[in-house]
């Protein structure tokens, strides 16, 4: 589906391949083992780990963070080549160290395919336009939209909500919550820095009123930072405080802190 | 494929009106007198089938529009499904913020319990409520109260016109909002 | 008016596909029923007279679209709204998703032996797929899903109009999916 440019012959007669022109380390196995017309159900795994092994030495250095996918499957070729040179352990008389690999490179097969039918269906579809200019009716503001709501609503919900909270202030109300967990902080930091690679503290805390949840989110940042997974700044006290994803390249961290920076 | 298949496909996929001399550009075989007569086809055929469309001449250019008589429609088609009720959780802040403006986030999340801010952002946008000022304290909160089309819709000519049983729960009685302060996290 | 034309003038007013539930809304003496007549008629005057567009079906609704055989003539205008296309990243992650749906990150990852933080991004960011839920197990997972906009894109009536496992020329033998657990790394 993908470019299959990235390839040349090199002196000792032998494919030469960039791995750049691949998905990934599937891929790239898938066409190695097409290129040589492997049974993908007898693959020769000493063979094609040494290609493996050799196409991915080319690795730019700069990209360890991508090599480490590459990395995955090498150790695992190496793993499968090693057990098949011991013999079967009792019991698994018919058990081939090869099988987990083979359903994985069936099954991403199959999802290269599928990509390359949605492909088909995109372009499709691409050739056909829909109707490009609506009649323009400004749409209403929310505000102007019909409201079917009435006071008899409003005042139910208004006697509705009984006194379930002392009218004293609401720093002195015990609030009923539900305990917070570390791990779930750690899990709400991790999932926000997932795209955006840096977060407020206080987008973190901001939808929930309980300075618990606010205690909890600044321990599992700081827990966090010693994993040395974020880093936490504040450009002076009071400032506000962001967590940044540690760059998971050692050459690409992020610019060197300015002068003056709380860590 | 004959100029006014063209033609027609042109104004149906573009998103603004177009001159014939525009229109042109779409065939290297096309200019601008073959697209006048292929419009002036189109026009007749769309005529003469009773399409629900037509060909418009609109800021220099033709377009194709529907036809004014569906207007009643397509408003229906477009206004019914957005008639809309507040939700339970709205109708809730919206009696607190009338009963207790002007009143902040923290302390109507505190009155009802759980988190409000989909409600408010609701009311906001309904323009039932503003932001009407910052409160005192840590981070200065944001102090909502109703607005004039609040009262327009329930009909009260003034909040003084809002009624205060006894049976109004003793949340919503105090006059004075409780200090708004110390309470944001 | 007829139903045919009333349907006519709401689906060349929409710029989405729409349900024939939905159009019946543009006319009180409309139903489902009579929708489908409407549409049906509208199909074979289009076919008929030769227009330029033709109905479709897509997402689980109607849509005007031009015949493909235009598409050389309108890719001359940039009055034409077009979308762009996806990446190949972005294509494999959707293929897994619109099989294995509801499914997590993490599987994702493991079925394609590389990280799709990158294409899930893209794939969120223009509504292709939605975070559906969360899965057992650590950390709860995200699970995502296709939408209707994914339908619309690939120009899909439903999901049935994907190519069904048993067609693909490689057939998976255990159409079961890994542990979402089994594989976190």
């Amino acid at each position: 589906m993908d470019s299959r440019v990235g390839r040349g012959v090199a002196d000792d007669g032998l494919l030469v391949v960039e791995i750049d022109h691949y998905q990934g380390p599937l891929d790239l196995l898938l066409h190695l083992i097409h290129s040589q017309d492997i049974d993908i159900f007898d693959i020769p795994v000493a063979a094609i780990t040494a290609r493996f092994l050799e196409a991915i030495s080319a690795l730019p250095a700069a990209d360890i963070d991508e090599a480490g996918s590459f990395l995955e499957i090498a150790a695992m070729l190496v793993r499968i080549k090693a057990r098949m040179l011991l013999p079967a352990p009792p019991g698994e008389t018919d058990h081939d160290p090869r099988t987990e690999l083979v359903r994985r490179l069936l099954e991403y097969e199959q999802v290269r395919e599928v990509a390359a039918r949605l492909r088909g269906a995109e372009a499709d579809r691409a050739r056909r336009f829909a109707r490009g200019f609506v009649e323009r009716r400004p749409s209403p503001r929310p505000a102007d939209l019909p409201l079917d709501t009435h006071w008899d609503d409003l005042f139910a919900a208004a006697l509705r909500l009984e006194a379930n909270a002392p009218e004293e202030a609401p720093r002195e109300h015990r609030v009923p919550v539900q305990p917070v967990s570390m791990r779930e902080k750690v899990e709400l930091i991790r999932a926000a820095v997932e795209g955006t690679d840096r977060v407020e503290f206080a987008a973190l805390v901001s939808p929930w009123s309980d300075r618990a949840h606010g205690v909890m989110t600044l321990l599992a940042g700081l827990e966090l930072g010693r994993r040395r997974f974020l880093a936490l700044r504040q450009r002076e006290p009071f400032a506000p405080l962001w967590l940044y994803r540690r760059a998971r390249r050692p050459d690409r961290s992020f610019e060197p802190s300015p002068e003056g920076t709380h860590e | 494929m004959n100029d006014a298949r063209i033609v027609e496909a042109v104004l149906f996929a573009s998103d603004a009106p177009l001159a014939p001399a525009d229109i042109a550009h779409a065939d290297s075989a096309l200019d601008e007198a073959r697209v006048r007569k292929a419009l002036a086809e189109l026009r007749a055929e769309y005529d003469r089938s009773g399409r629900a469309f037509e060909l418009r001449e609109v800021a220099g250019g033709v377009q194709i529009l529907t036809r004014p008589e569906f207007a009643s429609c397509l408003e229906r088609f477009d206004t019914v499904p957005r008639t809309s009720r507040l939700s339970g959780p709205a109708l809730e802040v919206l009696a607190i913020v009338c009963y207790r403006q002007p009143i902040g986030r923290v302390h109507i999340d505190h009155i009802r319990g759980v988190n409000s801010s989909a409600a408010l952002r609701t009311l906001l946008d309904r323009e039932m409520i503003v932001a009407a000022g910052r409160g005192e304290g840590v981070g200065r909160p944001i102090l909502y109260a109703t607005t004039s089309r609040f009262l327009e819709h329930f009909g009260f000519a003034s909040l003084d016109d809002l009624p205060r049983p006894e049976e109004l729960p003793v949340v919503l009685k105090s006059a004075a909002p409780a200090q708004e302060s110390g309470n944001a996290s």
